[in-house]
């Protein structure tokens, strides 16, 4: 039998203990053990996608031998090789840039915080990979109690912002508990597969009803779907940058991911759709959210405050293509995933890295830094244009698939949200791309007058660009970006239309 | 916390029971075959004792069981059981199939002492894992 | 039998829940949270499940009190609600 | 706020009062739950493992990889503590050396 | 909502009764540390929900008794059991956690009132 499903997993959390222990002793060993520990992960990975799309059906691995629904399963089909592919190269790239930045945001930390890097991606690719309900909560919870730690070693408002999180996250995790306890009750069954035969049968049942809201009210509070986005800004600002560049494309990417597998291979067809009117709730939430994200973000001076609200409004695109609820528009929220995880990756590092150069965080002392950091700002301007959607990048085309979806769906509100937050997109990038192409301030009068108001000074003679540790892979992923346009008819056509097969396209 | 509280009569019955607790938490770890109980609760008991050391003996307990112990011990005993995981895969099991641990052995016996292992190593990670939490809480967030 | 106990020691249970959040002071609220887990530890070894009940003393009861006075010695006592 | 905070907990409570009403009573032996998949675990324990405490056997054998991820949680949170508290610093040494 | 009805789901009326406290505490509670109350009340009453799931009439705690022999209807459903030994693990992990962050906020704010923290937050910008 095939191991690659536990090794992915399995082989992150085995190199996230060595680097626990090597860094008791070398920060700097602990380091090199996570970065061979997520590589071999990542390989295993891409030589998982090969075996599944080659085979063309998905690889079940009974956990401990014990047959399904007895033990416990994992599944590496379409769908999750797909996410854990997005999860380890995010974390290998990220991992990398880290060790600069992080020691210069938050001293003194790096021993810990590696290991607890490896355990968050581990967290959520296991998620990625389980196909039991139960199992599913014990590795959202690894990966959260991960990044609760990765994200308070930030500035000052850091920790409370993160408690706040930490409570949300902890009723989040007890109403999905409480979801799958009702489940079991009625089914008596915690697999998933197992579920979805047992459960057609059940639709009329008023328990499962009730279980299926608590789910995704569960996931949801952890998704930051609107309205219960509202610890999310605060966690991303407040966070090393090396920690947001991880956490916010990927952490609530696996939540939506859980919400479109329960919507998918758990409960019956149709039941997310006709049944219950979730699927549009979602969706409509969605479209609100997108628009009060988008606003909210023109409306921004700090950086990565602005990249924070324009992550609630992209999270929501993902939860539009839940609400449309077919093959197409599926399709483009799936793909908004990794395009947004790409982007939203870039754009932290690059807020890092101007950083750590400079030391400025907010947009209006960014003048100047075009000229001084050429290559790093030619990557921010390639991200911004994904973002907004323009066509040979990567953000176009889940836009575009997005697009096609409405049209089917008929629904002319949706199509309109789309674009006006296109719009709204490009007016918050090019906002800061005016700006970091401008002359820098040098007028004394302009220094004085920022020390007066208390602000950080605009800086006389902006760094060089960032040392190579942290241009390289800000230069990856700018390619990433522009590679996953060219190549988007490949990933779909290799993983996404066999993943959204269940809803019948 | 770390304060010593002068008193005879705490030191002494601390000094007693300390090692009465520790036998009783080995005892539940390894009885988890027959009765309630387990690595868990067993765990939990031995960082108890620690942690009654800890405040009954001040400093001299960071002799008995130094600050870095509780991370190490912890760090070991996951690993150790990760590794039974992966042994399991090397003589052509799954992962965590105990069964397949060592090879020839009978099935329903490896299964046995694989319950036991992983109960063991459980007890000591929640031991070294809920101590290290312990002392980190009783700094009090100091943060230079 | 059982059945009556476990409805009685429900309802000290939700009391003892009220009790725990709505004290002023937050060493007291510490102190009824433990008698709360404690009698829940009860209550699950009453209706079958003596490892559950083990492990809530021991972790919900014991430690989690002994962690949260830990914690309580840096902080003010008194709580505005 | 508070206002609409207890609307919403009071229609929470009233939305799962209304689910509960098709679960299987209390104590039912014939429910799903007890029949379909636990129902193996206590008739193979003492076969499968030798081991006649059923939680142990489930736990540690049928889903070990449960308790293995748990076992995962205990470490995260140790490591978690130990991030948020406290700071060491020879790695600030460590990285001080190797920038120059 | 008949006399029947409260015979089989009073357990589980009473243990809904508890999660609302729970959830009271942890989202209307101003103090952070009777926030982490709320919490540990809102995930005991999970844990509670269940176990009275596992109850079954005429049976013994999961451990095999020769006496009784090997039928599954003489014991109590072991899974939810695992599950809440699970989820009782991790919640005290999250508690932990969740005292650790208290403890750091204390330190830089010197209070643990969420609305003192507010203040000093908007102070501060």
């Amino acid at each position: 039998m095939s191991q690659t499903p536990v090794l992915i997993p399995a082989l992150l959390l085995l190199s996230a203990l060595f680097s626990l222990l090597f860094g008791l002793r070398s920060a700097r060993l602990g380091h090199l053990v996570a970065v061979l520990g997520v590589l071999g992960s990542f390989l295993t990975a891409v030589a998982g996608a090969f075996g599944v799309i080659t085979g063309g059906e998905a690889i079940r691995y009974a956990m401990g031998g014990w047959i399904p629904p007895i033990g416990i399963e994992l599944v590496l089909d379409h769908l999750s090789v797909f996410m854990t592919l997005l999860i380890t190269f995010i974390g290998l790239v990220v991992i990398v840039y880290a060790p600069r930045s992080l020691h210069f945001e938050a001293p003194g930390k790096a021993a810990f915080a590696w290991p607890a890097i490896v355990l968050l991606l581990a967290g959520l690719s296991g998620v990625s990979l389980t196909g039991d309900l139960f199992n599913l909560y014990v590795f959202l919870e690894i990966s959260a109690l991960a990044a609760y730690a990765l994200l308070a070693i930030g500035g000052k408002a850091a920790p409370v912002a993160t408690l706040r999180y930490l409570i949300v996250g902890a009723a989040g995790g007890g109403f999905y508990l409480l979801g799958v306890g009702f489940l079991y009750f009625t089914a008596g069954t915690v697999n998933m597969a197992d579920l979805a035969s047992r459960l057609p049968e059940l639709v009329e049942n008023r328990a499962v009803v009730s279980a299926a809201l608590l789910l995704v009210l569960g996931l949801a509070l952890k998704m930051a779907l609107f309205p219960m986005h509202f610890w999310l800004p605060d966690v991303y600002t407040h966070a090393p940058s090396a920690v947001s560049g991880m956490i916010a494309p990927i952490m609530t990417k696996v939540s939506a991911y859980a919400i479109i597998r329960l919507f998918l291979d758990v409960f019956p067809p149709g039941y997310f759709t006709e049944a219950l009117p979730i699927a549009s709730t979602i969706g409509w939430l969605s479209a609100a959210g997108i628009v009060y994200g988008s606003v909210l973000a023109v409306a921004q001076h700090d950086y990565r405050r602005m990249l924070a609200y324009s992550s609630v409004g992209q999270i929501a695109y993902v939860g539009l293509g839940i609400g449309l609820a077919n093959p197409i528009g599926l399709i483009g929220g799936l793909l908004h995933m990794v395009n947004h995880a790409l982007m939203k990756s870039v754009l932290f590092l690059i807020g890092g890295a101007i950083r750590l150069r400079t030391g400025v965080t907010r947009i209006p002392d960014m003048k100047g830094l075009g000229r001084s950091m050429p290559w790093t700002m030619a990557t921010f301007a390639i991200a911004a244009l994904a973002m907004v959607g323009i066509p040979p990048t990567a953000g176009f085309f889940s836009k575009w698939y997005l697009l096609l979806g409405t049209i089917e769906a008929g629904n002319a509100w949706w199509f309109g949200v789309i674009l006006i937050s296109s719009l709204l997109s490009g007016v918050y990038f090019f906002r800061v791309v005016e700006m970091i192409y401008r002359d820098p301030a040098v007028d004394p009068a302009e220094r004085e007058e920022a020390d007066a108001a208390g602000r950080e000074r605009p800086p006389l003679q902006p760094g060089g660009e960032p040392p190579a540790s942290l241009l390289g892979p800000i230069l990856i992923l700018g390619v990433a970006i522009l590679a996953v346009g060219i190549f988007n008819v490949l990933i779909v056509g290799a993983l996404l239309t066999h993943a959204v097969a269940p809803l019948g396209g | 916390m770390t304060g010593r509280f002068e008193s005879v009569f705490l030191d002494v019955v601390t000094r007693a029971m300390v090692p009465l607790i520790q036998v009783f938490a080995f005892y539940i770890i390894t009885h988890g075959h027959y009765s309630p109980g387990g690595g868990f609760q067993g765990g939990v008991m031995l960082a108890a004792s620690i942690i009654l050391l800890r405040i009954a003996l001040g400093e001299e307990s960071y002799r008995r069981f130094p600050r870095e112990a509780g991370i190490w011990i912890a760090g070991v005993a996951t690993l150790l059981f990760t590794l039974l995981g992966f042994v399991s895969i090397l003589f052509g099991g799954n992962f965590l199939e105990y069964a397949y641990v060592v090879p020839g052995m009978d099935a329903v016996e490896l299964r046995y002492w694989g319950i036991f292992f992983a109960e063991v190593f459980i007890g000591f990670l929640v031991w070294g894992a809920l101590v290290a939490i312990y002392d980190a809480l009783v700094t009090g967030g100091v943060e230079a | 039998m059982i059945l009556e106990l476990d409805f009685w020691l429900m309802i000290v249970l939700i009391m003892f829940a009220i009790l725990a959040l709505e004290v002023k002071d937050l060493l007291a609220a510490v102190g009824v949270l433990t008698g709360y887990s404690f009698l829940i530890a009860l209550l699950f070894s009453a209706l079958g499940a003596p490892d559950v009940a083990l492990t809530e003393a021991a972790l919900g009861a014991a430690l989690t009190g002994v962690l949260l006075l830990a914690s309580l010695t840096f902080m003010n006592r008194n709580s505005k609600d | 706020m508070r206002i609409l905070g207890f609307v919403l907990i009071v229609v929470l409570g009233v939305v799962l009062v209304w689910g509960i009403g098709d679960l299987p009573e209390r104590g039912d032996p014939q429910a799903p739950a007890p029949t379909h998949v636990a129902s193996y675990y206590i008739e193979n324990a003492l076969d499968d493992s030798n081991t006649p405490n059923f939680v142990t056997a489930v736990l540690a054998d049928y889903r070990a990889y449960d308790t293995f991820g748990e076992a995962v949680v205990v470490v995260t949170a140790a490591l978690a503590c130990l991030l948020i508290l406290l700071r060491r610093r020879e790695d600030e040494v460590e990285v001080e050396e190797e920038s120059r | 909502m008949t006399v029947e009805f409260l015979q089989g789901h009073y357990p589980y009326v009473l243990v809904i009764v508890l999660l609302l406290i729970g959830l009271y505490g942890m989202t209307l509670k101003g103090n952070l540390l009777k926030k982490l109350i709320g919490m540990t009340i809102f995930q005991t009453s999970i844990y509670l929900f269940f176990i009275q799931g596992a109850v079954k009439t005429n049976a013994t705690i999961p451990v095999f008794s020769p006496e009784l022999g090997p039928g599954a209807e003489n014991y109590m459903n072991p899974l939810p059991q695992v599950i809440v030994l699970t989820a009782i693990v991790v919640g005290v992990a999250i508690t932990g956690v969740a005292l650790s962050l208290l403890l750091v906020t204390q330190q830089r704010y010197g209070t643990i009132e969420e609305d003192e923290i507010l203040e000093q937050m908007r102070q501060a910008e």
